[in-house]
Parts: structure tokens; sequence; C-alpha cells
């Protein structure tokens, strides 16, 4: 019972770290970058759901919708101001950006009077709430599944299976890892390079808002829930980084290293776990679970 | 003397206003300027205004050193006060004792504060070592807990509680069963809870500051798991019941002064609330009594200490300083040229209804601690 | 060649005056000017560095142009975005394949296509480029990264025929290619040109090839062009023969080792 | 022109599905220029990526004479090849972009750097003389292949042909004994091939170096090699002097195709453009 | 523009290349050395720093710069530094020998992390190092019997030869000559074929190996080198920060001093002073201003942030080069004065290639 119960918070907390590296997972398959921005986004995205049902009086699912939307306008605009100049130019370059990005995101928001500094909860309709499943009549010894964890997994499930057939099958995903992989040939090509890294990054945005939305119950709405990303990045190398279905298993391994470890390996380990794993992994298999293993051909 | 100029004094503060506990650095910072403020309307001390200036540490004992050299360096403070977290003070204060400037009040309860001595450290806050040390033998006997068990940050602040309460069930001739920790900023805390309601933990000690008593309280609830819960003053602020709900109703903290709730019934303290809250438009917390109660400690002194302020001058008068409790209910605190801590004394607090509630009187002796 | 070829009309499908490109200080090409006629070859010859490629890339919108204009189809398409000159119906075969290494053969040929929406003219030429050059559908579920070098020029090759282009930028199409599909390769080149009327223009080393299978030609040296002329003329002048065709009246060993200075300019 | 300098035994490599190379076995002669022809695909730059030992053969072994004998080859470390003194250029072109060229032929020295770490931190004298001999020995390549004008030039806006002239005065650095060119005259133009059929006879006669070649231009094949190797699908199709092989009908078919004339390229029409 | 007229070899491979370079170099020494006279004691605090982070940016930029190998987790090496540091000279060992051993100790570690460092790249190199500094910064505060835990320890004045370095100035001037030797040494490296080998493994890895550059030696030792130079600046800066506590080394302290070697210019050797300048200088500029910026801005908690974070976008944006760039080209403009030319320095469109396939 206690193994089940360990093995269930293992796989929710996975599936946080899954769904944020997705994230992740996406900006990387369409621009070969690496984001440090993606966990702000996400926060940022919380923010707006709270300022949605908040200031706003929306009600949830309409706050939801907006903050999403909202987030993929943001995050094209976000492309067009300041990715886009730089477009070509070294995935490093891009990457000081986003951490740069994740920077002015955090103390912008930090900024805000009476909201920025503070930590917030986002009024979700189904808060605490619990499933059990088995137990006595009092409930006692029971598998308990809460609510939260379950809406997660369920939205990084779907997530996952939408963006691996817009990668696989559709014209617009593959265009988007034909121009990461070699830019000047995609302008050959006469693929919208710009308008597709924008849209890509709308698209990350909104999938970083959702993350935030969804973790919200479970982390509280403040500025530094970003940081969070830190666990997802091992997710997703663990997975092999570029892999959608990767950046899941990545972070289930995760999660349920850390929950296992928690429990049965002295203090400190929980923590480490994922870092652990990461070194252990790129040891053993330097591309990820599922990482395309190519060395350039001479 | 530095800092001291014919109509001007000037204090430095460090908080944290952009890293992990921003939420208390900012009302800390806003308690300090309402003190200012009213010192200032009131003709200043000895007729010198006081300014203060506020940097920011993010939490982050280097930033905490380069502000504190810029404050005692460059702007040349006549003293230091308030200055929030343990490490950050610990960071800061050789900067500070090399130019004679002193540590007042720093907003942490940690006991290297006032240990080992120097002359130019003055705390305030009964350390958490204290506050667990006393508080949780009491609870404990009170519920008649069997198996107690901890779950605390682990850095210095999770190891004061975490010893403090150890030392505390020594003199009832308990120990931990179970000891968790988690790293600062953790959001998930299933593992520990789990570990602890599998070793039948009935009492639960918790180093934990905001998010974190929130987070493990609120998996506890859901695995249905109800020990009694007892946090630290770290605990004790309205973040806790206001983000955490129903949940959160039982926790029991330490504490010294009451959270200053607006509508309080304590009418001086529901005025001075009130008048903060107009101020600056946001509900004043404990922090913002902390900041307050800080700066006006400073101007008592200050006042007394004359014209020739100085620190020599301030010193002398410090070390025979006596406070009475004031309107926040603060235990009486008392200094020497060889005590530096105001009062270990603490207080129990529950949370009722979605409230801090006064439980239980000051536990600890005063004069407990040399 | 059965197939009665479409007429070259007068009309310039691609003009460029005077333009004037650049890397940073070196200036790479200095006022070029030259026109390619609707249905009509034309080739690019030059040696080394002579500013080639950089046309071409001027052309297809890949580096701006300091000076001149570039016309396509009547429109002024000076320093326009690439993609979009690529939707206007201009393909380019790039210098050194640039093919998607992580992406597999059939990809990268649907990508060659991104501009088209008629599926079954894609999955037609599709087909054609299949049989111009089997080894592709043999590898069509491979990564392209790892053809060897030849293939992977037919790939690029076969791309940019899947756009069903009106001009086609080919520069040095037959680079790494086997004698037997070099000649297949220009083979294909004067079919599709003949049979669709696509417009060509071809940047060459192999000049005995290009000056065969183009009408007009053009000489550039140190990024001016010094020369043009129609393909059968050039064919017969002696310093093309000497320079560009390899066909030395002295086939003395060693005597060149010190080069001759070029007579022109 | 007799031992063998390097001898490959019943080679073979599978990728997946595909056999690059299949039993290939030849010996390349001390002081010849040895060449690999074949379709695209047929596995050379493979069998040069195993000389290099970028890629290991899944059988069969490299012999090679080495300053201390025979050695297997294919149990050397990749980085081992070079001091070994085997050389080789890229069909691709792998030069360090960022560089000049100056510093690419400094770093085709590296094997013969005789100081280390400490003494480079410290640049004692017996480095700076090291550098001094190796900026000379550099020169002479420079001067070997007029590159003087380019020499400080960054790689990066270098054309095609030059910067394969460059390459080659990389692997010349190291000195080798054996030399791999992987289509030394693509992307030039007949004149510059001229050259570069010079420059290879004088790299044999001059220098004295072994060179092993992958090529397509068959009259830069015919004027300098020694012996011709054809290969098709990954295994051995002929074997002997480039006129042998020219003439082999298995070549003819799978590679050379039949070139002569050209001219059928012609617009039929009278039409000619004004 | 300046011609030089070069006769010998050697003029190549002199480390400055003309007499102007001589007189200008020679010329910051005077001013560092008569630094302490000249500055206030909160500014000559400031230089210090100032030196001992260029020694961190030295060693990533040899990592990060010369040999393209980015870690994130460089934190750690500083606190590997920094603890052996302390605990040595608090068992009494001298200065010299505790410093030396910090170098030793960091470049043992470092070689440790070098090991993944020889199969991953990019992406997977980074994520290695930023997990190698977590679990550092786990050890450091776990390990509390050596490191004194989460509570941090103090660190006492430096002792040379039985002489206490008591004062700010004195302590100055150890930093000042700790730096001149860990700048000639690299730029000794650097012109010499360990320094080349490690630019062409930056370069393509491909060639540099049929070079018969040992790859793995090379990618190992610049991490030891890197983290040794790391080591050294953390024994520094325990000393002059007097307390360290295992968060100090954290991811934040990480991309800090990758952002440093940014913003003073990838894979330049000023690069790294002129980072380490701003660093220090900026928080430093931000609390000047902020005091006379209106309240709600000037107060805001979270402007550092913001203005740090612009301040990055801004160099990535318009100067990818970093403050070095930017000076080349102040200096060729001045140079060039009445020739310079517009679109000189235009940037050229550039496309980005996969970095999967290096
Ligand atoms: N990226 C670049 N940076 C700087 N200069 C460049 C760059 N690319 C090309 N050049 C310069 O521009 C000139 C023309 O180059 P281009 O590539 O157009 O020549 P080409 O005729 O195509 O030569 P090749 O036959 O070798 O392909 C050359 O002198 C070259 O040095
Ligand atoms: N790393 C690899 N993985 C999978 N297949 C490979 C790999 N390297 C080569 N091949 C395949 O092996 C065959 C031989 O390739 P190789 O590069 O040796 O050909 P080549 O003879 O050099 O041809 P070309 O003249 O076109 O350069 C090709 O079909 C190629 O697709
Ligand atoms: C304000 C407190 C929560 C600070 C905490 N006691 C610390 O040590 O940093
Ligand atoms: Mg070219
Ligand atoms: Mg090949």
């Amino acid at each position: 019972m206690q193994f089940l119960q360990l093995l269930i918070s293992g796989v929710a907390q996975g599936c946080i770290y899954g769904l944020i590296a997705l994230g992740f997972v996406l900006i990387y398959k369409a621009t070969e970058t690496v984001s440090f921005a993606q966990g702000e986004l996400m926060m940022l995205g919380a923010f707006g759901g709270l300022v949605g049902m908040t200031l706003l009086g929306m009600p949830y699912w309409a706050a939801m919708l907006v903050a999403v939307l909202g987030m993929a306008v943001f995050g094209m605009l976000l492309e067009r101001l300041v990715i886009r100049p730089i477009l070509g130019q070294p995935a490093f370059s891009i990457v000081m950006l986003t951490i740069g990005i994740g920077y002015v995101a955090r103390g912008l928001i930090t900024m805000v009077p009476g909201m920025g500094t503070d930590t917030q909860a986002l009024p979700v309709p189904y808060k605490d709430e619990i499933i059990k499943i088995g137990g006595n009549a009092m409930g006692i010894g029971a598998l308990v599944l809460n609510i939260e964890h379950m809406v997660v997994i369920g939205a990084t499930g779907v997530l996952c299976v939408l963006l691996f057939a817009l990668f696989r099958y559709s014209k617009l995903g593959i265009a988007m890892q034909a121009a990461s992989q070699n830019q000047l040939a995609a302008y050959y090509m006469g693929i919208p390079v710009q308008r597709l890294n924008g849209l890509a990054w709308g698209l990350a945005a909104a999938v970083a808002a959702i993350a935030g939305l969804l973790l919200a119950p479970i982390t509280f709405v403040h500025a530094n829930m970003g940081f969070i990303g830190l666990k997802a990045f091992p997710a997703a190398v663990v997975g092999g980084f570029g892999s959608l279905p990767g950046a899941i298993v990545g972070g289930l391994v995760i999660g349920l290293v850390e929950s296992f470890s928690g429990f049965y390996l002295p203090d400190g380990f929980k923590d480490t776990a994922a870092y652990i794993v990461v070194l252990v992994m790129l040891m053993v298999k330097p591309n990820g679970l599922f990482g395309d293993t190519l060395r350039k051909k001479v | 003397q530095q800092g001291i100029s014919k109509d001007e004094i000037l204090l430095g503060s460090i908080q944290d206003l952009s890293g992990p506990i921003a939420g208390f650095g900012k009302q800390a910072r806003l308690g300090m300027l309402l003190a200012v403020d009213e010192i200032n309307e009131q003709g200043g001390i000895n007729g010198r205004k006081v300014k203060l200036l506020v940097e920011d540490s993010a939490y982050d004992p280097k930033k905490a050193v380069l502000a504190a050299q810029k404050l005692v360096n460059q702007d040349k403070i006549f003293m230091m006060v308030g200055h929030i977290g343990t490490a950050q003070n610990m960071a800061a204060m050789p900067v500070q004792f090399e130019k004679n400037v002193i540590n007042f009040f720093p907003i942490t309860a940690a006991r290297e504060m006032y240990e080992p001595f120097h002359k130019l450290k003055y705390s305030y806050a009964a350390p958490y070592y204290d506050q667990m040390r006393l508080a949780v033998p009491k609870l404990v006997k009170e519920k008649g807990a069997k198996k107690v068990c901890t779950l605390y940050q682990d850095d210095d602040f999770g190891l004061e509680v975490l010893k403090g309460g150890e030392d505390g069930l020594k003199t009832i001739g308990m120990e931990f069963a179970e000891k968790t920790s988690y790293k600062r900023g953790a959001t998930d805390f299933s593992s520990q809870v789990s570990k602890m309601q599998a070793s039948g933990c009935d009492f639960i000690v918790l180093g934990t500051i905001i998010r974190e008593t929130i987070g493990a309280i609120g998996t506890a609830r859901k695995l249905g798991y109800s020990p009694t819960f007892i946090g630290s003053s770290a605990a004790y602020t309205d973040l806790i019941h206001k983000l955490g709900g129903p949940a959160m109703n039982g926790l029991y903290a330490t504490m010294t002064v009451q959270n200053p709730y607006t509508d309080e019934q304590a009418p001086a303290i529901r005025f001075w609330a009130n008048k903060y809250k107009t101020k600056f438009n946001e509900d004043p917390t404990v922090f913002s009594v902390y900041g307050y109660s800080i700066v006006n400690t400073f101007a008592t002194v200050a006042g007394k200490a004359g014209k020739s302020l100085s620190t020599d001058s301030f010193i002398k008068v410090m070390d025979s300083l006596n406070i009475p409790s004031d309107i926040f209910g603060s235990a009486p605190q008392s200094f020497s040229a060889t005590k530096r801590l105001g009062s270990s004394a603490s207080r129990i607090s529950q949370i009722t209804d979605g409230k801090w509630k006064v439980v239980s009187e000051y536990v600890g002796d005063p004069a407990l601690k040399k | 060649m059965s197939t009665q070829p479409p007429p070259i009309s007068d009309q310039p499908v691609l003009k460029l005056l005077n333009v004037e490109s650049a890397y940073g200080p070196i200036k790479a090409i200095r006022g070029v000017s030259l026109q390619v006629r609707r249905g009509e070859i034309a080739t690019v010859l030059g040696s080394n560095g002579a500013g080639k490629t950089t046309i071409l890339k001027t052309i297809s919108g890949i580096i701006d142009p300091r000076k001149g204009s570039v016309e396509f189809k009547g429109e002024d398409i000076t320093a326009q975005d690439p993609s979009y000159i690529v939707q206007e119906g201009l393909s380019h075969v790039p210098e050194g394949r640039e093919v998607f290494p992580l992406l597999s053969v059939r990809d990268n040929l649907q990508m060659g296509a991104f501009t088209r929406s008629d599926r079954d003219g894609v999955a037609r030429d599709m087909e054609s480029v299949f049989t111009y050059f089997p080894i592709l559908r043999e590898r069509a579920t491979q990564d392209a990264g790892l053809l060897s070098g030849g293939q992977q020029q037919m790939l690029a090759i076969s791309r940019a025929l899947m756009a069903d282009p009106d001009l086609i930028l080919l520069d040095e199409p037959s680079l790494g290619l086997s004698p037997k599909l070099t000649k297949e390769i220009f083979e294909i080149v004067v079919r599709i040109n003949r049979e669709r009327g696509t417009t060509i223009l071809l940047v060459e080393q192999n000049a005995n090839m290009a000056l065969n299978a183009s009408d007009y030609g053009y000489v550039l040296e140190n990024g001016r062009i010094v020369m043009e002329d129609t393909c059968a003329h050039l064919r017969e002048k002696d310093d093309i023969k000497e320079f560009y065709l390899g066909m030395k009246k002295d086939g003395v060993r060693g005597e060149r080792r010190w080069k001759k200075k070029k007579t022109w300019r | 022109m007799s031992e063998a300098l390097l001898s490959a035994q019943n080679l073979s490599v599978r990728f997946g599905g595909v056999l690059a190379v299949n039993n290939v076995s030849f010996d390349v002669k001390q002081g010849e220029v040895f060449t690999l022809i074949g379709p695209n695909g047929a596995g050379k730059t493979t069998v040069f990526n195993l000389i290099s030992r970028i890629y290991t053969p899944t059988t069969g072994t490299i012999d090679y004479a080495g300053p201390k004998g025979m050695l297997k080859l294919t149990e050397q470390p990749p980085q081992a090849v070079a001091s070994l003194g085997i050389a080789r250029t890229f069909q691709n072109i792998e030069l360090f972009e960022h560089a000049s060229v100056l510093h690419n032929l400094l770093i085709g020295r590296h094997t013969h750097r005789k100081t280390g770490l400490w003494q480079d931190l410290f640049f004692t004298p017996k480095v700076r003389e090291a550098e001094l001999l190796a900026r000379e020995k550099a020169e002479e390549v420079i001067e070997f292949l007029d590159l003087q004008h380019h020499r400080d030039s960054l790689v990066a806006g270098l054309p095609y042909g030059v910067r394969k002239v460059v390459e080659m005065a990389r692997a010349l650095c190291t000195e080798p004994k054996l030399l791999l060119l992987d289509e030394p005259s693509s992307g030039l133009n007949v004149e510059e091939t001229d050259d570069m059929a010079f420059w290879i006879q004088d790299i044999k006669n001059e220098l004295g170096i072994t060179v092993l070649m992958v090529e397509h231009d068959m009259s830069l094949v015919s004027k300098v090699s020694d012996r011709v190797l054809a290969m098709n699908q990954g295994e051995v199709l002929a074997l002997g002097t480039p006129r042998e092989v020219q003439a082999d009908p298995g070549v003819v078919e799978a590679y050379l195709g039949s070139i002569g004339d050209v001219s059928s390229l012609r617009r039929q029409t009278t039409q000619e453009p004004a | 523009m300046r011609f030089i007229f070069k006769t010998d070899y050697a003029q190549d491979i002199r480390l400055a290349k003309h007499g102007g370079h001589l007189f200008w170099y020679s010329a910051l020494m005077l001013l560092l050395v008569a630094a302490p006279w000249l500055f206030a004691e909160y500014w000559l605090a400031q230089l210090t720093f100032v030196l001992i982070y260029s020694i961190a940016g030295l060693g990533i930029m040899l990592l990060a710069g010369f040999t393209g190998l980015f870690s994130l987790g460089h934190a750690a090496f500083l606190g590997v530094g920094a603890y052996a540091q302390a605990v040595l000279t608090h068992h009494g060992m001298p200065f010299p020998l505790a410093l030396a051993c910090a170098a030793g100790l960091s470049a043992a570690v470092g070689l440790v992390v070098g090991l993944p460092a020889l199969r991953v790249k990019g992406i997977y190199l980074g994520m290695a190092t930023l997990s190698f500094g977590f679990i550092v910064e786990e050890v450091l505060a776990r390990w509390e019997s050596v490191t004194g835990g989460n509570a941090g320890i103090h660190i006492d004045k430096p002792t040379l030869f039985g002489w206490v370095l008591e004062t700010g100035e004195q302590f100055y001037f150890l930093c000042l000559i700790v730096t001149v030797i860990a700048t000639l040494g690299i730029l000794n490296l650097l012109r010499s074929p360990t320094g080349r080998a490690f630019v062409a493994i930056r370069d393509s890895e491909i060639s540099a190996q049929s070079m018969g550059i040992h790859l793995a030696y090379y990618k190992t030792l610049s991490f030891s080198l890197s983290a040794a130079l790391a080591g050294v600046a953390g024994a520094l800066y325990a000393h002059k920060l007097q307390f360290i506590s295992p968060d100090q080394f954290n991811i934040m302290q990480s991309i800090d001093l990758l952002l440093m070697i940014v913003i003073g210019g990838v894979g330049s050797v000023h690069g790294a002073f002129l980072g380490a300048i701003f660093l220090i200088t900026m928080p430093q500029a931000i609390a000047l201003v902020k005091d006379y910026l209106p309240e709600a801005v000037g107060q805001a908690p979270g402007l550092q942030g913001v203005v740090y974070g612009t301040v990055l976008i801004a160099f990535v944006l318009f100067e990818p080069m970093g403050l070095y760039g930017r000076w080349l080209k102040v200096r060729t403009y001045l140079q060039m004065f009445p020739f310079y030319r517009k679109g000189m320095f235009k940037r050229q469109k550039s496309f980005q290639k996969s970095d999967r396939l290096k």
C-alpha cells in the first residue's frame, strides 16, 4: 500500500516535471534553443489566470482560456521583439536572451505593487478534492488520488499526443524542425522561418501557461515559481532533449526516483536525486532514453 | 561619528525585496518607513531627522555583503537595523564590525545574532532554538503525543528548529522518531509526509516557512493524516491561513508579537493596523510590526543617548535598557553589557477559523539566557 | 530531344541591374547586370571566388545587395525575405548541399514542396524525382545527414525540383557526382527545361557541360561580368577554350606552373 | 614503390541495413598515388573514415607501416592516427572556420608539439623556439601551395576552391607519410584542377608522400594515379592502372557512363536567341 | 589603421604587439598599483571583487570561450575552492600553500566533471554541469563536520609567512598579483600549442581529432584548468567575504559567471575583465541611482532583475561580441576616423545550423 501510494505520488510529481519539460522540448525541436525562460512564462501564465479570476472576476474556464491565449500572443510578441532580431545567430546567444527574459519577467512581476512579492492561491474549482480507493469504511489505509494531480496527468497526456502529432505528421511541424536544423536551407525552400518561429514561441508560451495554471493549486502563484523548471530540465535530458514522449518518460523517471529516494534513502537524496539520475544517465546513455544518437557524417 | 550629521541620522537596512522571502522583506521595510515617518513628523531624534536607506539582498549572502559594503563604506550609515536573514547577517556583520557599525535587531531568530558575544551585536528575537526547545515539550505533554517527528528546511534556519526541538524533547525523555528535510524551494512533500505517516508520528515539528508549511500540511490532510503540527515564528504569518485555507486550521506556531489584523479586538493594534493600511494600501503583517518596533526602539535609545549620539553612547544606553511589553504584546526585554538578547520568551498561537489566536502565555524565563 | 521545346521569349524572367554585394568590408560582386529570358538556360562561368555564388545568393535574398536591383517576373524583389521569393516561384540549389540532416529523405523532399498545396502534383513530382534518382527511394526513410556526399547532392537537386518553380538557380549541381551521374544530371536539367519550360540559371565548374547545356553565358571575373554571349559563340572563343574547357594548345606538363595572366579585363 | 605502406584486408562495415563497405581488400604501396573511384554511395568516404578511425570496421583489419614497424591501425585510438603519419582532407571541408589560414596550419603542426602544459603556461624559451619552428614549417607549406595571399584571412570568407587548398595545406603541415584526399578537385574549374594535379604530383615526387585519394574527375585520376581501385555498392569492382580500370566494362557501366560527346544536350532548334 | 610592418616570425608570438600596447598596458598596471592611494575604501573593495571575478572569468572563458564547452555549474568550483581554503587555513595552513591546495582540489573535481564532457555536448553538457553544481552544493550543505553545513563558516584573514594581511589594501595587492599571474598564464597558453588545441576543439571536433588532438585529454585539461582558476577565485572570495555558506555557490552564481563572459565578450581575454567590471559595478550603479528615481520604480523590489535582464538582452541584441567587441569597434572607428564608412559593422544575415551535429 505504502509502495503504491509512493508510486502514485511519484507519477503525479513526474507528470508535473513532464508537463514543463514538454515546453522545453517543444522550443528545442522547433528552434534548437534551450529556453531558460520557460519557467517564467509559466509563472506569467499563472499570474494571468490569477488576475483574470481575482481582479477581473472571470469564471475559472474563461480566465484559463484568456490566460492561455494571452500568453500565446505574448510569446509571439516576445519572438517578434526580442528573438527575431538575432535569428540565425548561434543558439547560445538565444539561450542567453532567454535567461535575460527570465530575469526581466521575474523582476517585472515582483515590481507590481501589492501582488508581485506575495504568494497567492489560485481559486480553482477542484481544489483540495481527492479520490480514495480501497481502505476501510473510514477511508483509512486507502490509496489517495488527488484531483489536482489527476488534472495534470490528463493534460500532460493530451498535450504530449497533440504536440507529437504536430511534429510527426503536420507539414508545419516538420517545417519547424527543418528550420531549426538548417535555417539557410529552410529559407531556400520558401519556409517562412520567422513566422514559424513566432508560432513556436507562441505555442511554447501557451503550453507554459497551461502548465502554470495547472500547477498553481499545487505550488501557489508567486514570482519564483518558475524555478521548478530547474527540475524539469533533468526530465527533458533523461528522456532525450528533442523527444516529446521522452519528456514525459523522463519526468516520470525523475518523479518516481524522487518519491522513492525521499522515502527509502537518507535525507538529501530526494533533492539531488534528479541530478544524480541525470549524471548517471549521461554516462550510460549520453543522448537520453529517446534522444537520437547522431554523429556528423564527414 | 559616521552617519550622524548636524540634522540627520543615517540608518541602513538590508531586506529581501526580490528573493524567496520578499513578502517578509517588503513588509518589514514598510513598517520601518512608517516608524521613520512618525519620528520625523514629531521632529526627529534630538532635532535630527532619521534617514533610512534600504538595500535589496534577494536573500543572497553575497549580495548582502555588497549591500553592506555600500551602506557602510559608501553611504556611511550610523547603524544597520533590521537586516533580514541569518546567512545574510552572518555575511554582512564582518563588514559592519570593521567600521564599528552596530548590527541592531536583525530580523532573524538565529542564535548567532547575539552569540558569540560581540559588543556590536543586539538581538530582540526569541531564537528559534529556544522557541522550539520550550514550546515543543509543553505542547507534546498537553496533547499526550506518542511519537514526535520533524520536517525541516535543510538550511541554518531549519537546523535551529531541529536542534531546539531535539533538546526540548530531551527534557521530557523523548526524541524525534523520524527526521525529514527538504531543500528550500521544494514543492513536493509527499515522500516526507508518507515517511512520517508510515512511522506513525502524531506530532510534527515544522522547520518550515510559508509555502512549505502549507504544502506539507496540505499533503498530510489529503493523505487523511492529521497529526498535531507546530511551526516556529517563521511560520507565524497571516499568509498561512490566507493561502492554505481551512486545511490550515489547527496549526500551532510559536510567536512573540501578534499579527496585526485590521479588525483586531485590541483597539491599539486595530488603530495602528488601519493607519498602516491607509498609508501603504496593504494589510500589515507581523513583519511590519518587527520593522516598526525595531526603528522605534532605536529612536528611544538614540533619544536617551542625547545630542552627542555616537556608537559608544548608544551602546551605553542600550546596555542598561529595559523595554516593557508593547502594544503588540512583545515580551519584556532587557539588555546588558553581556546579555545581548532582549528575551528568549515566546508564546504559542493556533489557527482557528482562519485566524491566528494566542493560546498560551509566554513560556521561558526572560532571564534564562545570560 | 524529341519534344519541341517551348520557345524562349524575349521577356526576361530575371533581371539584375548594377548589383553590388559585399561581405562586411569585402566587396564580392561589383555592379553586375544580367538577365535570364523565360525558357532559357543561362550559365555563369568564373573561377574560384569570382562571385558566382554571391550572385545567386543575392538573387534569392540570402544576401542583401548594397546597390542595384533584382527583378523577378517583373516584380522588384531586391532584399526581400528569401521565403517570399521562393513562394514567387524561384528555387535555389545551394552550394554545399544544405540538406536537413535530421529529417528523413522523404521529409526533405516534402519540405521542397513546402510552398505548394496541390497534393497530387506533389506526389507526382515525388515519383518523377524517385525515377531520376532511384537511390532516394531506397533511402526514403533514412536521415538525410547520413547519405553520402553525392547522394546528398541528388537530394538537394530533387528538393528544388519538388517546388515546381518557374526559375531554378543551380549552384554547381555536379559537385561530387560521378561522371555518369553528372551527365545524367545535365540531361535531367535540360529535360526539365524543355518539357516544363522552366527557366534555369546555372553555375558550374564543369564548363564543358555547362556551355553545351546552356543557351546563354556570362563570364565573371573578380565580381565583374567581363564577357557575355550565346553559348554557341562562347564555345568557340579561344580564351574560353583555354581557361574553362582546358583545351590547351600546348599539352606540355609543368609549363603552366606559373599561371598566365588572364587576358581580358 | 614496393612494400605496402597500408594494407586493408576484408574490410566490411554495416550501418543498420546498409552494408557500406563489403569485404574490401587493397594495398597502398610506399610512394604511389592510389585512387578510389566509384559511383556515389559506393563506400569510398567510408573507407577513408575507417582508415582515420572515425568508424570501426565490422570485420577486417588495416595494417599500416608506422614509424615503429607494422601495426594494426584498427586497434589505434582515433587521435593516434595523425601522429602515425596519416593526414586527411574531408569531402565537405572541415576547417576551423573562425580561425585564420595560418592558425589552421599551425594546428596542423599539433602532432609535432614537443612541449607540455607547464612549459606552455610559462612560455619557456623551449616553447618559443618550437613556435618559431612550427611557423617556419607552416610558411614552407604556404609557399608550396601558393597561399601567401590568404595567410591571415579567416577561413569562413574564403572561396570554396581556396578552402580545398587550405585543407590540403593543413594536412601537409602534419608532415604525413600517407595523405588521404577526399575529392580534391570537386568545386574546382579545369584550370584549378590542373594546378591540383601538379600539386599532387609534387607531393608525391618532391615530398615523397604516399597519396590515397577519392576522385571523380577522370582526367585528374588518369593524370596522377599509379593505381586505381573501383568500388561499387561497397564491393571491389576493379583494380589496376587508370587505363585498365577505365576500360573495365563494369566500371563503365556503373560509374563512367557514356561520357564522350555532350553536344546532345544542346538546344536542337534553329531559333538562336538574339 | 595602424600598420605593423612585420620582419620576423617572433613578432607574431609576442604578447604586446606594438609600442601602443606596451604603453597602455603599463599605464593600466601603474593605475592598478596606485589604486589604494587613489580610490576610497569602498571602491577599492569593489576593485578587489572585480579582480577576484576576473580570475574566475578567465577560467570560464578558457572553458566556454576557447574550448567551447559551456558549464552551468561553475559556481561549484568556486565553492570547492572557497571551502578548501577556509578549512585548510583554519587548520593553520599558510595562505600560499592553501591557495595551491584549493586550486589543486578544484582542478581534481574539474577533472571528474570533465569526464561526462567527453561524451556529451551542448545542452547535455550544460545539464551535466548544472546537475553537478546542485550536487556539490548539497554536499557542502550536508558534510557538516567539515563545511559547517548551511550555517556557513567564517574565514580567517590570510597570513603570508607569518604576516597577517590585515587591511583591505594588502589583500587588494594579493589579489592583484594573483590576477596578473593568472592572466599571463592564460595568455601564454593561448599562444602555445595547448591553447590552439582548445580553440581547435571549439571549432570542429572532428578535424581537431584528425589533426591528432586528443579530445578527451584536452577537454578534461580545459575543465581542470578552468576549475583551478575558479578555485583560486573562490579561495580569494572566501577571504574577501570572510563568511561562506553553500547557497552562495548555487545555480544563480553559475549563471552570473556565464553572463559575465557573455557581456564581456565570449572568446577574448579582455572580455573576462570587462565582464567582471560589469558584474560588480552594475548592482552598485543601480543601488546608487535608485535613490534618485521615483519611489514606485526606484524602491520597487525586482528593479535589479529588470535592469540586469534588460542589459543582458540589449547586449545580445546589439552587441553580441560583448563589451570588448564594442570597444574594438570604437577603436577602429577612431583609428579610421575620417574614412569610416557606414555599414562597415553592419551585421550580416546569418543562419543557424543545428549544433547537434558537431
Ligand atoms: N562569408 C563570407 N565572408 C567574407 N567573404 C566572403 C564570404 N563568402 C564569400 N566571400 C568572398 O566573396 C568572394 C566571392 O565568393 P563566391 O562564393 O561568390 O565565389 P564563387 O564564384 O562562388 O567561388 P567558388 O567557385 O569557389 O564557389 C570571394 O572572394 C570570397 O572570398
Ligand atoms: N554513419 C552512417 N550511417 C548510415 N549510413 C551511412 C553512414 N555513413 C555512410 N553511410 C551509407 O554508406 C554508403 C556509403 O557512403 P560513402 O559516404 O562512403 O559514399 P561515397 O562512396 O563516399 O560516395 P560519394 O561519392 O557520394 O561521396 C552510403 O549509402 C551512405 O548512405
Ligand atoms: C524572516 C525569516 C524567515 C528568516 C529566516 N529566519 C532566516 O534565517 O533567514
Ligand atoms: Mg560558389
Ligand atoms: Mg564520399
